[in-house]
């Protein structure tokens, strides 16, 4: 965060972002060669990358660009929604309900209008709130509309009361657990806890098929690579620094004059959106989705992804999607009956010893060493690592949500 | 965004409160205060601990609504406005700027930004989205960051400064937003002799385009600003006119001066 | 009796003090002084075991201080008013002051009467929240919570700060008493020269982390050094 | 391959481990003994466990996992039906093979898939005919959670209850959401509307964690067996072990299997559960027999088929017929359901269920209710030359994708 | 006398059995033993005449020997069908011969087989031996008998009753008589019989009565609603009548729910907000202290297994101690390292809330554990024949707010209340006030743990006990301090107590689903008039802390 200012608002996204530039690349590579080896190397191949891989990926790069969508809002603004799994599953589900229509007359009562759920429900006609849904523009438009104005209103009502903290994290979580709630009942027309599954194709492609998987996969690429640059370039944008004073003094960034709901609203729309494009991508690639995804249990697990990664670096949230992602796909399969020793294991050893996140640790380390050196130099009295000095020495890393006592000025 | 009802000031003040009171639980924290503050006038506010100052400038920044009076702001455009109506972004916006009492800045923005943020205009979304720093907007914030004599810790972390040097951002911050009525709520505190006289200097070339309202315990610092000064005391004015005057009134030394 | 010898205190990667020494002795008011960002918070913060010596030592009536929690040197005797007085906001004035019994024993645990007529305004608002005060309400309190510890060592970093002039005289009458009573050793960080040199036995100036000056409290209002070294 | 694969697909942690656990050991131990009787076609057998850990989509992936990664030849796995679901178009997809333990809703047949546990037609009707018949209810409260099993199975329920000339007074129906713990209200309802004077039973497919409030609630209102029994279909012998059974003695649970069955297998099956798992105190229960049923079956199709590839097993499955533990023989019919025996227990102190009814022969599943318009046209056949799992026999047509590729 | 009036009854009873397949000649009346030996291999239906021929027979014995049948005890050896009386422990070493009472040694656990019954047969034998018991001794087992013949007023001989009502000496017992005899009255060919039937019913809340008077109602054909027109007014302003006496007593009941429901909740709550609310440490692990003072409970129970009564009382104290020292070992584990970073707690107690379930499936299984319910909580007092309140839920009710109250106590009126306090409000201030911060601060979170685990005693009463108990309260929890207003304990009170009642003034409207629903988007929507909570912190002291 410094020295952005003299760079014009396009220059300056990826300045003084080396690990961003090379998480780029390195999705950029992805993007090109894993679909590439999937399906013009043979399966024996080294280089070979099985579709269960690649789906894989495709699945953690999407929770990525939720990570980022979540680090975006509380990383930046110190909004805690425990409730980003809901947008999330809204525009999956604007997705999925796209898929269901694709199916036709391919489902098993063979009704050429209506997903099985509702003949079995003895439904007659599409509600009306599924209409449209067979156009993938509208479907397209809904996965952004659906979350962002579910947000747009959410949002304006708690932020304009002034709604903060720990008292604003848990309205999310009661919303998404109402939506839960409400998804699991069959008589919403979302097919109950089973969600929406045996999808057949898009766009007329078959999902089945390795090249849709492939296409699937680079749209996720893209899609975290164009995520990663609108929150870089807000992030970068003196409205970035708007967000972070939000987050450190709220009332501060009011009495110098900023509509401290508006920006929040602002951030908060527009992270819903990414994470109901994210959603969007999922659904397609794992193939079912259920009310499970509003769970709230799944919400705060994002917020743990983003906190391993690093808060407050949307590179870290990437990474921390990714990594806890991959231990818990690794774990459950290695590991299957104590993998939750490892994985909560991770969570407190990363907290303990990783005060910034995984991101964190390069800078950690470097400020070890240099404490060190600075000890050699002062030869005896080692200091008494104290928690007042570290958490002094970086106040940037001290919450602003402080819970207890409300924000300060 | 002007008054609805307008209350036809003659000689247009551009600060007047009329009968504000505020209670907490029962205490009269404010009781029927008035005061009038004309354009490009400097004004020192004393009074003992507790007089009511600072809720003095919460109630006209918005931050805390009276239970009963006016407070009438009259911008540069000569509309006006009733203060009590609005929150604090938008009374920031009128053009009246605060310093506090406990300095306050943004720690996890550095020296620099903390400035960039106060400079005036550019608080819709669109604009901060799109902002771009001119070569006369940055001229501007070297100005003051030479002033502040903050220079050398430009990219330092606010939360990192001493209490003083927080207490000097913080008026740099005020200058950078070049509101029309300036609420300073003690900033010599924390500060050396040298530095009083150097900001009292710095306000007495503010006042000349500006309406300042200071607040200070500070004697020599009041001296020094040279101006009518209103004292304070149980939430209403008990004395007002040159510090002379006041220092002379045995009841403005009964509870505030002593003997 | 209290002897730095040769401090330096950092945050992180940034050193704040540098080789400082000083000493207070019982019976005795010695200020510290200096400008903006000096370190003079620093070396009290060191002092009261707030942060830790890097190097150097603090000696406490002949005993090393360093690696005491700032719970144990209360206990020994020093009590601390911070900078930004750090009253506990939502406890009550009262309750503010209780907190001082945890360091005395049982006998001890009561508000002596006293605090109330040095500070009358405690006394009326005794079930108000400390956080509700004003500025300089809450500076009061956090003198008074601190000399509800009976120190033995008085930390005092710019204790007029925001304080109306009656009760700064007050203030400083009440240092002057228990600097006499001879029981008690005061460092007192002060920017108003006028009271610092009133009260001052011993003074030290810092500058960029460095004493850069030190001597008698009744040079100080006449010393031309220190008058440049406070001025911009 | 030196070995064959057989994947375990059970949640062994979050919400339903509590079920799942039990029937991933019940595996392993399948595959224990198979390989101390020499494995199967001269190969050992070797099993892969992961945990999709009660999440749906991560079935999804296990499953791919398994499938393209591990190269298992079979799963044995999931419990409830949206897992199911989840996992269903990925062993369609690869071709793979899963055998499902668990009663359910029914309205599916997937090549790939093996039923093992109850359709409606083999629990939920037989109990209520039970207690029209046999007890006289006239009234009816159907209660579950509200999720599709509950729901589709209330409504085949509700649908052959009016078919019997029950009036729609008579029935009450109530839902209550995953994990229900307070149910004070509902079992005040319940004992209102069942004091009308005319015998009244509850049928409850109240799932997984609810159960324990709501039976320890049935107690201490003092609901008992004698007044308003209350017959399950989701709660066993291992749902049992968890409470306290004294106060609920005589309430109903209809399955496939009871653990206090008498026989010479299951005598040999509860031995070997003991000492598998070191504790002769853990009880065996419907699923477990569903698991037992699905695994002997699939290694007598292995060896019918003498190869454990998937399409080959799956033809060789069809009329394979094992051994109940209930006595009498389980059949794999061409819907890929079983025809297995229906049994109706009384909870007794000791949390075991004492039989007091059963069918006289085995029931045939049924994939597809005859009880719901838009099902009762259509059957399953995985045999040439329908080879559908949705096959309308009035307008004989395969229906959906279901249709063999 | 008591055999006599026995035998009057049941024969009376006989008759109504009208062909009786295992029926002796009349004459040569069956013994007992007899009789019982039939058992073991008669089939539902067969046992309950077999039951019924027994009951007639005048030997106390024969009493004792339904009342084992009923209750299970009742078995025999295999190989020479000797029938035995078993404990309700089931094991064979306490086996007697079921007529010498001798006790009979040797036999293994599959040497001997239950005589099974089924429901019906149950209910059958249940009122055999009740209507025997009209006349016991016990004003207890009369009142139960005459309550059990209020279900079947049908079938008893109104000479039956009118004996016991002359014999009556209890005023309640009494007057369920009369309502049998008032019930039996309505089916009477008199009218001023009938007139006198249902005057005795007026406000008369027993189900049985409402269910007779309704039937007697439907009776009336149209032109009998005429004939008999002050009858017919009659029972159906009776039944009116009744019937608002029973939605009233439906209303007091449901606010009851809701009052007890708020417990659980305020119980769940209290250990968070001390954690929490006070601390402010975001602590996910807080379900699982709930989870371990739960299993602490079923420990205790495995240790002393013969005193379930007292099992309760030790294991809350245990409860405390065992779930205050894990969170003292997470304080200073884990959370001392975190203090000022308050998210971050977050992440680091999920953490350890994982290990902790993973922890309690691996040392006790993922299945659920048995912990019993102790005599004295089961079942429900009567207040009314409508409104009847359970027991554990009252006792929950009282302990939620003795806890509540302890606490309060322990925070506002002690030395250590203060130093929690201050200590979260600012913690170097408050060490260099003298406090010892690390141990206060692992005192708290010891505090709020074992509290939590407290909560877990009285959970185990109610509902699971296996490790996702603590997954199941933690996201209510946390609502409920919230909404009260974090940081104040009157906050969480009124806040449980309002989402319990709440819950229940809607359920009944919507359904279990639906108001869960309702509850949520009330909390939602209430949080936007009080972006603070119910009870929020108000003016500078919390704007600048
Ligand atoms: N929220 C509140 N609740 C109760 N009393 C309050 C509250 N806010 C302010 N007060 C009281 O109102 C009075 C005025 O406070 P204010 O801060 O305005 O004084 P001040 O003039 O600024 O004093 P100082 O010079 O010490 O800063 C004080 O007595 C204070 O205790
Ligand atoms: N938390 C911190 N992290 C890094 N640097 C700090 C921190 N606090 C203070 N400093 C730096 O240390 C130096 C000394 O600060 P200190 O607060 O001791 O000054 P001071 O002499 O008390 O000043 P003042 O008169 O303004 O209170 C300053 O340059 C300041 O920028
Ligand atoms: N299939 C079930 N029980 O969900
Ligand atoms: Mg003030
Ligand atoms: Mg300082």
């Amino acid at each position: 965060m410094t020295q952005t200012k003299q760079f014009g608002p396009l220059t300056r996204l990826l300045m003084n972002d080396a690990a961003g530039r090379k998480l780029l690349l390195v999705l950029a590579v992805m993007a090109v060669f894993i679909p590439l080896s999937n399906l013009l190397l043979p399966e024996g191949s080294f280089f070979h990358v099985s579709t269960y891989t690649m789906t894989l990926l495709g699945k953690y790069l999407c929770y990525a660009l939720l990570a980022i969508a979540v680090d975006l809002i509380w990383g930046y603004c110190g909004i805690l929604s425990l409730g980003h799994g809901a947008f999330f599953a809204l525009g999956g589900y604007a997705m999925g309900m796209y898929l269901m229509r694709q199916i036709g007359d391919r489902g098993v009562y063979g009704n050429p209008e209506l997903p099985d759920f509702m003949v079995f429900l003895n439904w007659t006609e599409l509600p009306w709130y599924w209409l449209g849904f067979d156009q993938f523009w509208f479907a397209m438009l809904m996965v952004l509309l659906a979350p962002g104005i579910l947000a747009f209103v959410f949002g304006a009502l708690a932020f304009r009361s002034r709604v903060t903290g720990v008292y604003l994290s848990i309205i999310t979580q009661a919303l998404t657990y109402a939506l839960l709630l409400a998804f699991f009942r069959n008589d919403m027309g979302f097919g109950g806890n089973n969600g929406l599954t045996d999808f057949k194709d898009i766009l007329g492609y078959s999902l089945q098929s390795d090249n849709t998987r492939a296409v699937l996969f680079v749209a996720s690429v893209l899609a975290l690579i164009l995520g990663y640059l609108i929150s870089r370039f807000i992030v970068t944008s003196k409205l970035g620094r708007v967000l972070v004073a939000i987050r450190d003094s709220e009332s501060r960034a009011r009495f110098l004059g900023y509509r401290v709901e508006h920006y929040k609203l602002f951030v908060f729309v527009v992270s819903s959106m990414l994470a109901g494009v994210a959603g969007a991508l999922y659904v397609p690639q794992v193939g079912i989705i259920n009310p499970g995804e509003f769970a709230p249990i799944n919400s705060i697990e994002i917020i743990i992804w983003v906190a391993v990664g690093g808060r407050g670096t949307l590179f870290g949230a990437v990474i921390g999607a990714m990594l806890v992602n991959y231990a818990k796909t690794y774990f459950t399969g290695a590991f299957a009956e104590l993998w939750l020793f490892m994985l909560g294991g991770l969570f407190v050893l990363t907290t303990l010893y990783l005060p910034k996140g995984v991101v964190g640790l390069w800078a950690h380390l470097k400020e070890k060493y240099q404490q060190k050196k600075h000890q050699r130099e002062a030869e005896d009295n080692p200091p008494a690592l104290n928690t007042e000095t570290q958490s002094k020495a970086a106040p940037e890393q001290q919450d602003k949500l402080n819970f207890v006592q409300g924000e300060k000025v | 965004m002007s008054l609805q009802t307008p209350k036809h000031i003659d000689n247009p003040a551009v600060l007047y409160m009329d009968g504000v009171s505020v209670s907490f639980d029962g205490f009269k924290a404010l009781n029927s205060l008035s005061m009038v503050i004309a354009p490009g006038e400097m004004r020192a506010i004393i009074g003992p601990n507790g007089a009511g100052k600072t809720t003095m400038m919460d109630v006209i920044t918005g931050k805390t609504r009276p239970d009963t009076g006016t407070i009438i702001f009259t911008d540069n455009a000569n509309s006006q406005h009733d203060l009590t109506r609005f929150d604090e972004a938008d009374v920031a916006n009128l053009g009246v700027g605060r310093k506090f009492q406990k300095p306050s800045v943004i720690e996890s923005l550095t020296v620099f930004e903390n400035l960039e943020m106060s400079l005036k205009g550019g608080r819709s979304i669109w604009q901060a989205l799109l902002h771009k720093l001119t070569a006369e907007k940055a001229q501007k914030l070297d100005d003051i960051l030479d002033m502040i004599d903050l220079a050398d810790k430009r990219e330092e972390l606010a939360g990192n400064l001493s209490h003083g040097q927080k207490q000097w951002l913080e008026i740099g911050m005020l200058l950078g937003q070049e509101p029309q009525l300036l609420l300073i709520d003690e900033p010599a505190a924390g500060m050396t002799d040298e530095e009083t006289m150097k900001t009292a200097e710095l306000f007495k070339r503010l006042a000349q385009k500006h309406s300042l309202m200071v607040v200070e315990h500070d004697m020599d610092f009041i001296e020094a600003l040279d101006c009518k000064v209103t004292v304070l005391h149980e939430g209403h004015v008990l004395a007002e006119g040159s510090l002379a005057t006041v220092k002379a009134n045995p009841q403005v030394i009964e509870v505030y001066l002593g003997r | 009796m209290l002897n730095v010898n040769q401090l330096d205190v950092s945050y992180g990667a940034s050193q704040a003090l540098y080789n400082v020494c000083m000493s207070a002795e019982v019976g005795k008011v010695t200020c510290v002084l200096g400008r903006n960002g000096v370190g003079k918070t620093t070396l009290m913060k060191a002092l009261s075991g707030h942060l830790s010596a890097g190097k150097g030592g603090i000696q406490w009536q002949g005993k090393s201080l360093n690696g005491i929690a700032p719970f144990d040197r209360a206990r020994q005797g020093i009590a601390y008013v911070p900078q930004g007085r750090d009253i506990f906001a939502q406890l009550t004035v009262e309750e503010n002051l209780q907190t001082a019994f945890s360091a005395l024993p049982k006998s001890q645990r009561r508000i002596d009467p006293e605090i109330y007529s040095l500070f009358p305004v405690l006394q009326q608002m005794l079930k108000r929240r400390g956080g509700d005060l004003s500025g300089g309400q809450q500076q009061q309190l956090a003198i008074a919570r601190a000399l509800l510890l009976k120190p033995k060592l008085l930390i005092l970093d710019e204790p007029t700060e925001g304080i109306q002039p009656s009760i700064i005289k007050d203030i400083g009458s009440v240092i002057k008493l228990l600097r006499d009573r001879g029981e008690m050793a005061i460092v007192l960080v002060e920017q108003y020269l006028d009271f610092a040199a009133e009260l001052a036995d011993e003074f030290i100036i810092l500058e960029r982390g460095r004493v850069v000056a030190a001597g008698a409290g009744s040079e100080l209002a006449s010393s031309q050094q220190a008058k440049e070294l406070l001025a911009i | 391959a030196d070995t064959i694969k057989v994947g375990v697909l059970h949640s062994l942690s979050g919400t339903m481990a509590i079920s799942e656990t039990t029937l991933k050991d019940t595996v392993l131990m399948m595959v224990e003994e198979q390989n101390k009787k020499g494995g199967l076609l001269g190969k050992q057998l070797e099993a892969v466990v992961v945990d999709p850990a009660s999440n749906w989509p991560l079935f999804a992936e296990k499953t791919r996992e398994l499938l393209e990664k591990d190269k298992v030849d079979v799963i044995f796995g999931c419990w409830t039906s949206v897992s199911r679901k989840s996992v269903l178009p990925v062993v369609e997809e690869l071709n793979g093979l899963l055998f499902y333990p668990v009663q359910y809703e029914g309205e599916e047949s997937s090549k790939n898939v093996f039923y093992t546990g109850a359709a409606p037609n083999q629990q939920a009707i037989p109990a209520v005919d039970y207690l029209m018949n046999d007890v006289g209810v006239k009234r009816w409260v159907l209660a579950g959670t509200d999720y599709v099993y509950p729901r589709t199975t209330n409504k085949i329920l509700e649908s052959y209850l009016k078919s019997k000339g029950v009036a729609a007074k008579d029935i009450m129906i109530n839902y209550t959401p995953f994990g229900h713990s307070d149910w004070q209200t509902i079992v005040s309802d319940i004992k209102k509307f069942g004091s009308a004077g005319v015998k009244t039973a509850v049928v409850s497919t109240i799932n997984g964690d609810a159960n324990v409030p709501f039976y320890k609630e049935l107690a201490n209102q003092g609901v008992s067996a004698e007044d308003i029994p209350v017959v399950a279909f989701s709660v066993g012998e291992e749902e049992l072990s968890g409470f306290d059974t004294k106060p609920l003695v005589g309430h109903l649970a209809a399955w496939n299997y009871f653990m206090s069955a008498d026989g010479k297998e299951n005598d040999a099956f509860i031995k070997q559960w003991h000492s598998f798992t070191k504790d002769d105190k853990r009880v065996t229960n419907d699923p477990m027999e569903a698991t037992y049923i699905g695994f002997n079956m699939w290694t007598k199709a292995v060896e019918k088929a003498g190869t454990a590839d998937v399409s080959k097993v799956q033809d060789a499955m069809i009329g394979i017929s094992v051994p109940n533990l209930t006595g009498g023989m389980a059949v794999m019919n061409k819907n890929h359901h079983l025809s297995k025996p229906v049994l109706i227990g009384e909870i007794q102190e000791d949390g075991q269920f004492d039989i007091v009814w059963q069918t006289d022969g085995v029931v045939p599943g049924d994939a597809w209710t005859d009880f719901l318009p838009e099902s009762k046209n259509l059957i399953s056949d995985w045999t040439a030359p329908i080879n559908c799992g949705n096959y309308n026999t009035a307008t004989k047509t395969c229906g959906g994708a279901v249709a063999a590729e | 006398m008591f055999t006599l009036f026995r035998r009057v009854f049941f024969a009376v009873l006989l008759l109504s059995a009208s062909h009786n397949i295992l029926a002796n000649n009349a004459d040569t009346q069956p013994s007992l033993a007899e009789l019982s030996q039939k058992l073991i291999s008669a089939n539902y239906k067969e046992k309950a005449q077999l039951a019924e021929q027994i009951a007639l027979i005048e030997d106390d014995q024969a009493i004792v020997i339904l009342q084992a049948l009923l209750d299970s005890r009742l078995y025999y050896v295999k190989n020479n069908e000797q029938l035995l009386l078993v404990d309700s422990s089931g094991e064979s070493d306490t086996a007697q011969d079921a007529f010498t009472l001798q006790a009979v040694a040797g036999l293994g656990k599959r040497d001997i087989k239950k005589i099974g019954v089924n429901n019906s047969l149950r209910v059958a034998l249940r009122s055999l031996i009740s209507r025997a018991q009209i006349s016991s001794k016990h004003k207890s087992q009369r009142m139960a008998a005459a309550q059990n013949l209020l279900k079947s007023s049908d079938d008893i001989d109104r000479a039956f009753i009118d004996q016991a009502l002359e014999r009556e000496t209890d005023r309640d017992v009494a007057e369920v008589l009369q309502l049998v005899r008032a019930l039996m009255q309505l089916k009477s060919d008199q009218t001023n019989e009938r007139i006198n039937g249902l005057t005795a019913l007026d406000g008369a809340l027993y189900p049985e009565v409402r269910a007779g008077l309704g039937e007697f109602i439907r009776n009336f054909s149209d032109e009998e609603k005429l004939s008999r027109k002050n009858e017919y007014q009659l029972a159906q302003t009776t039944l009116t009548d009744i019937e608002k006496l029973v939605s009233i007593n439906g209303y007091i009941e449901n606010l009851y729910f809701g009052l007890a429901l708020g417990a659980v909740l305020l119980l769940a709550a209290i250990g968070l907000a001390i954690t929490f609310g006070v601390m402010g440490v975001i602590n996910m692990a807080h379900g699982e202290m709930i989870m371990l003072g739960a299993y602490t409970t079923y420990v205790v129970q495995l240790l002393m297994p013969e005193h379930i009564g007292l099992s309760l009382v030790v294991a809350v104290p245990a409860a405390f101690l065992v779930s205050g020292l894990v969170g003292v070992l997470i304080e200073r584990g884990v959370i001392r390292h975190l203090y000022g970073r308050p998210l971050e707690t977050l992440l680091a107690t999920f953490g350890i809330s994982l290990i902790l379930q993973q922890a309690v499936r691996s040392i006790f299984s993922p299945l659920n554990r048995e912990v019993a319910t102790p005599e004295w909580m089961a079942g429900t007092f009567m207040i009314n024949p409508a409104l009847e309140l359970t027991w554990n839920r009252l006792y929950i009710i009282i302990f939620s707010l003795m806890v509540l109250a302890l606490l309060a106590l322990v925070l506002k009126r002690t030395l250590f209340g203060l130093q929690m306090r201050a200590v979260t409000m600012n913690r170097p201030m408050a060490s260099s006030m003298g406090i010892k911060t690390g141990w206060v601060d692992a005192l708290t979170f010891g505090l709020g743990s074992g509290i939590a685990g407290i909560a877990g005693v009285a959970l185990s009463q109610l509902t699971n006990v296996g490790p996702n108990l603590g997954q199941a309260y933690i996201i209510d929890s946390f609502m409920v301090v919230v909404f009260g207003g974090v940081g104040n304990l009157w906050g969480t009170l009124v806040g449980a107590m309002t989402l319990g009642v709440a819950n229940k003034i809607f359920e009944p409207l919507a359904g279990a689903v639906l108001a869960k629903i309702m509850v949520l988007v009330f909390i939602i929507l209430f949080i936007q008039k009080r972006p603070r909570g119910l009870f929020a912190l108000k003016g500078r002291a919390v704007d600048n802390g």
